[in-house]
């Protein structure tokens, strides 16, 4: 497998595997009303069990995606499919079950009075009876392992309470996708890998998809099966970390920058007249990769 | 929400200045006390400044019921912010409501003073009603529709007095038809008491140090 | 087209300012103290007047402004949409049983009302004077630099209403923002759809209660941060504003001119 | 030099260099309104032409310190000395002129019309007339690079340019000690290094004495002279980054995570039976250590 890079004259992406496509965004175009372009000939897609990146330099379009994904904005152009169905025709109504949006800001998130208010809110909507709502959350709370948090004010939690506690306001309806965006921005070592196993974990134990927006490539390159790039609104190139973040031209492109492990493994190589074939994005497949076997810590394959 | 929805010309030039006059008198006796008390609390005026803001926002506000309404939160503005201070933001809201269309610049006399009626009875009854009730819903809600009841009395009386120009009916006729636009306000009032109410309850549980209350370690 | 519930029909201040500051056009070099005369004329003009001629001039005329210096016209008719309730609301009232002749009548609880030539008369007079304050409005504002604004702000209002002022217009931004993206989360969770009008007040009361908490934990913050430069109540805006040259003030005085002789020579003005 | 770990039960902590020392922070407590502890014993200074960083956990009490450090916020105990003068005695009042701060989100620190208005600000208050603070607020832009911003609007910016402006207006303002809170946490990776050059720069060209709150650890490691670690509102040890980062311990004392450089430089060493005693922290650092020999890039003693 190898990085594609997307051809920006292309009208149309179809859709590359029907039977897994959960959501397929297909040149989508969205211009905000003072002008300001947010995404441009957009194509995008998710599959069923996988976990996507999207990194891009701030202001690429990361979040405007996001959006998209939920029906919260519409595409001016272009169109957009979550399981088949396109959402511009405006009979998607219940598009808000199916893909969960964990925003930006979890402050924007959190409006009810209590935690447990705030989490069974979206089961409630669902049409759940309260018990059964209130069984949900506490679930959905217990699984992000925020299950004390229940009866706090959500104004009195800190930064990564609150992010995770958003998260579990979106986990609890239970839907297919969930898009998160800049999940671990402002947490501290700690609390960021504690989302980041649960990010494995929503896709391992609920297989629900995740789609994730970033411009931490470190934290990209740890958990994502497919890494997208964006630029300029839309995504230019995509593949699996292992091949782009070895792209050192693809990513100065990105606007951005080598994540660290794959600096030093360039380097190390360089200097031992070893050929780069490994391809280690992780601090664990490196030192696999120092101590001369291939690491088998993990599922991926590294091509 | 009590506003007089009149556009530019709707009132003779007299009434325009008469009102806009009378608006002028309170906001100068508010720029008064608030100059000659203490020391100007320059937090006051940030926090006023972000209650404008978010009053201006809330209005942009579609609420999903009776197909669309809008309210204006004037009331706990003044439940906020105190009389002189919360006049001052009417007035300000006034003239950016202006600026946008919704309400003429002529009127921006008239309206501040129905708003500046709202933010005195709503404030003053909060504070008094804190010693009758400590339901701070209860407290909030009737102060806020007896503000917009209040605001409709001035309102009503304003348009009476004035006239619109080119009407040539009497003051009961006007009354007569005014009575259909105070009725469906007196609605839309009782939404925003109980909006208000909700909100204040709100407030109490989170920041009862806003409202002057003591924080009392709620939930860590 | 966008879900969140930021009525569609208020003028986006976030538009209308990135067109005052993207525009060149000539009216945006017009001093912003000129633009300003004209609007006290204006609304001078529509106060004292209730001539149809005059009015539909000035309204054309108006109209015309606006469109030359490249303001999106389709726009500004959504947004009349609200100034036009207003009047319909109230004169829509008013102006049944005007004398004159009836044009429709009908019977109400027995009282015969009619609405006559005078009373249609009225309420399109109305709408027209609304129309006229409203365009010059949105045109005055989107082609005036908010720097400008700003500066004019700070020298027309007595402290400390020039400073809740401007860091309102300041904080519009924010709070505008931050209102969208709570509703947008209300709405990514299924809120706000379908519900009786009583949990409809209660999500909706939530939110604006928000709002105003986090308008206040803002405003603390901010003036913490102003503390931390040394804030002590007064701040101005520090923006030069263009002075009128002769022309403008050519204009200005043609135009006062204008509405003494429409006092003087024409019927229906001066409704004192 | 080594890692000094603060006794938890000292009572004091007195000047080590009165010369040097232009912030002492003497066992400070501060205690919120609502009861929570916001610092707590807290000793920490900081000393002419250096970079401090101080690392610790999502709540552990860096903002609250950094709101001490030029009296928005006074110790309920302990004492604090800017200059050899106490704050708590209440006479400083231009504390502001001497510590600036950059607060954690930009939007807070923005509120004037234009980003001309809003450098001014600082330098206006310091009894500048209006054309030497203009003067100020451009020399301050051209220092962060953003001198093309200057008649923008602040809402119309994107974050990376919200926080150069924000750092701008501090600049302008010419203090002699400039503490950031989180200044990278938004920012993608091309922002973050600008805003990482210009910290050095202002230590180098400006002789300001900087300290950044972060729990960017890898970041801390690259720019900092010292640093000292946070915890439950103090500062339980400090040292240089080559020092502190490789005392695994007390990294995770601090709920923090080490990181990779290190992390990569231990494992290495064991791989290959090289005794760790050289420290590296930053990737430039850890390549030179792969040569096998000191790397000479930059100015700081490796022990
Ligand atoms: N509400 C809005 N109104 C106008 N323009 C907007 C709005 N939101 C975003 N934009 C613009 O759209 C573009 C894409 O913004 P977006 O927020 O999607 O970027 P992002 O990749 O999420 O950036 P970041 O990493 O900073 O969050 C930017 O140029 C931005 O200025
Ligand atoms: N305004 C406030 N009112 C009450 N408690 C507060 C306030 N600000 C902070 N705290 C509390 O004080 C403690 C220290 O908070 P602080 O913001 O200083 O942490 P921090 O190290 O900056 O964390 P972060 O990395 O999340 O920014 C926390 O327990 C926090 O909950
Ligand atoms: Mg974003
Ligand atoms: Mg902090």
């Amino acid at each position: 497998m190898t990085v594609i890079r997307r051809d920006p004259h292309a009208p149309h992406c179809p859709p590359i595997d029907r039977e897994r496509e959960l959501i397929h965004v297909d040149c989508a175009s969205h211009t905000y009303p003072d002008g300001s372009v947010g995404i441009h000939d957009m194509c995008f897609f998710v599959l069923k069990n996988e976990i996507v990146a999207l990194c891009g330099p701030n202001g690429s379009g990361k979040s405007t995606l996001i959006e998209h994904l939920n029906g919260l904005l519409t595409p001016s152009e272009g169109d957009i499919w979550v399981n088949g169905r396109s959402i511009t025709s405006g009979e998607q109504t219940d598009l808000w079950k199916e893909v969960g949006v964990v925003f930006q800001r979890s402050d924007d998130q959190l409006f009810a009075p209590t935690v447990l208010d705030d989490v069974m809110f979206g089961p409630l909507n669902m049409g759940m009876p309260v018990e059964e709502a209130k069984a949900a959350a506490m679930e959905a709370l217990e699984a992000v392992g925020a299950a004390d948090l229940v009866h706090k004010l959500p104004n009195y939690l800190s930064g990564g309470q609150k992010r995770l506690v958003s998260i579990a306001g979106i986990l609890a309806m239970k839907p297919k996708v969930m898009a998160l965006d800049e999940p671990t921005s402002d947490l501290d070592p700690v609390h960021a890998s504690r989302i980041e196993h649960l990010m494995t974990d929503l896709k391992e134990r609920f297989s629900i998809s995740v789609v994730i927006a970033t411009h931490d490539l470190d934290f990209a390159a740890r958990i994502a099966d497919r890494v997208c790039l964006v630029k300029n609104g839309s995504v230019f190139a995509e593949g699996i970390p292992a091949e782009v973040f070895y792209d050192a031209e693809l990513i100065a492109d990105a606007g951005l920058k080598v994540p660290q492990i794959v600096r030093v493994y360039l380097e190390y190589c360089g200097l031992h007249g070893i050929e780069p074939h490994e391809h280690p994005i992780r601090v664990e497949e490196l030192l696999a990769v120092l101590r001369n076997k291939p690491y088998r810590g993990n599922k991926r394959n590294l091509v | 929400m009590a506003h007089i929805h009149l556009e530019d010309g709707s009132f003779s030039l007299v009434w325009v200045i008469v009102w806009w006059t009378a608006a002028i008198i309170l906001i100068g006796i508010s720029l008064y006390l608030l100059r000659s008390g203490k020391k100007t609390d320059s937090r006051k005026i940030t926090i006023a400044a972000f209650c404008t803001a978010a009053a201006f926002a809330i209005f942009q506000v579609s609420i999903p019921v009776f197909g669309g309404v809008h309210l204006n939160l004037t009331p706990l503005i003044g439940i906020l912010t105190g009389p002189a201070i919360g006049s001052l933001v009417v007035l300000i809201i006034n003239i950016l409501s202006a600026a946008i269309g919704h309400g003429g610049w002529s009127m921006i006399g008239a309206n501040t003073l129905v708003n500046i009626t709202e933010v005195l009875v709503a404030s003053s009854l909060f504070s008094l009603l804190g010693k009758i009730t400590q339901s701070p819903f209860a407290r909030a809600a009737t102060a806020t529709f007896a503000g917009l009841v209040c605001g409709n009395i001035v309102m009503v009386g304003i348009i009476l007095v004035s006239g619109v120009q080119g009407v040539t009916q009497s003051p009961t006729q006007i009354l007569a038809g005014l009575s259909l636009i105070v009725a469906i306000n007196l609605a839309v009032a009782a939404l925003e008491a109980m909006v208000t109410g909700f909100v204040v309850t709100f407030l109490y549980r989170v920041r009862p140090d806003i409202l002057g209350g003591k924080q009392e370690n709620p939930g860590r | 087209m966008s879900a969140t519930m930021i009525s569609q029909h208020i003028p986006d201040l976030d538009l209308i300012t990135s067109y005052a500051e993207r525009q060149d056009s000539f009216f945006s070099r017009v001093s912003p103290w000129t633009k300003l005369g004209g609007l006290v004329l204006v609304i001078l003009l529509i106060t004292v007047t209730r001539n149809l001629e005059i009015c539909s001039t000035l309204y054309v005329a108006i109209l015309a402004m606006y469109y030359l210096a490249g303001l999106p016209v389709k726009k500004l008719f959504a947004w009349y949409s609200l100034p036009v309730i207003f009047v319909l609301s109230l004169v829509g009232l008013l102006a049944w049983s005007e004398p004159g002749t009836p044009i429709f009548s009908c019977a109400v609880t027995g009282v015969t009302i009619a609405l006559t030539d005078n009373g249609v008369l009225l309420i399109f007079t109305l709408l027209l004077k609304a129309l006229i304050s409203v365009t010059y409005s949105l045109f005055f504002l989107m082609t005036t630099k908010y720097e400008h604004f700003a500066g004019m702000i700070s020298r027309i209002f007595p402290s400390p209403l020039d400073q809740i002022f401007l860091m309102a217009y300041r904080f519009l931004f924010l709070t505008l923002a931050m209102t969208g993206a709570m509703l947008k989360a209300v709405r990514s969770r299924g809120g706000g759809l379908v519900h009786s009008t009583r949990v409809q007040g209660r999500i909706f009361a939530e939110v604006f209660a928000l709002v105003f908490i986090r308008s206040f934990e803002r405003a603390e913050r901010v003036h913490k941060a102003m503390i931390a430069r040394g804030y002590r109540g007064t701040f101005g805006a520090g923006t030069a504003i263009p002075r009128p040259g002769l022309s403008g003030y050519g204009v200005l005085g043609a135009f006062s001119l204008a509405i003494a002789v429409i006092v003087w020579m024409v019927p229906n003005t001066g409704g004192w």
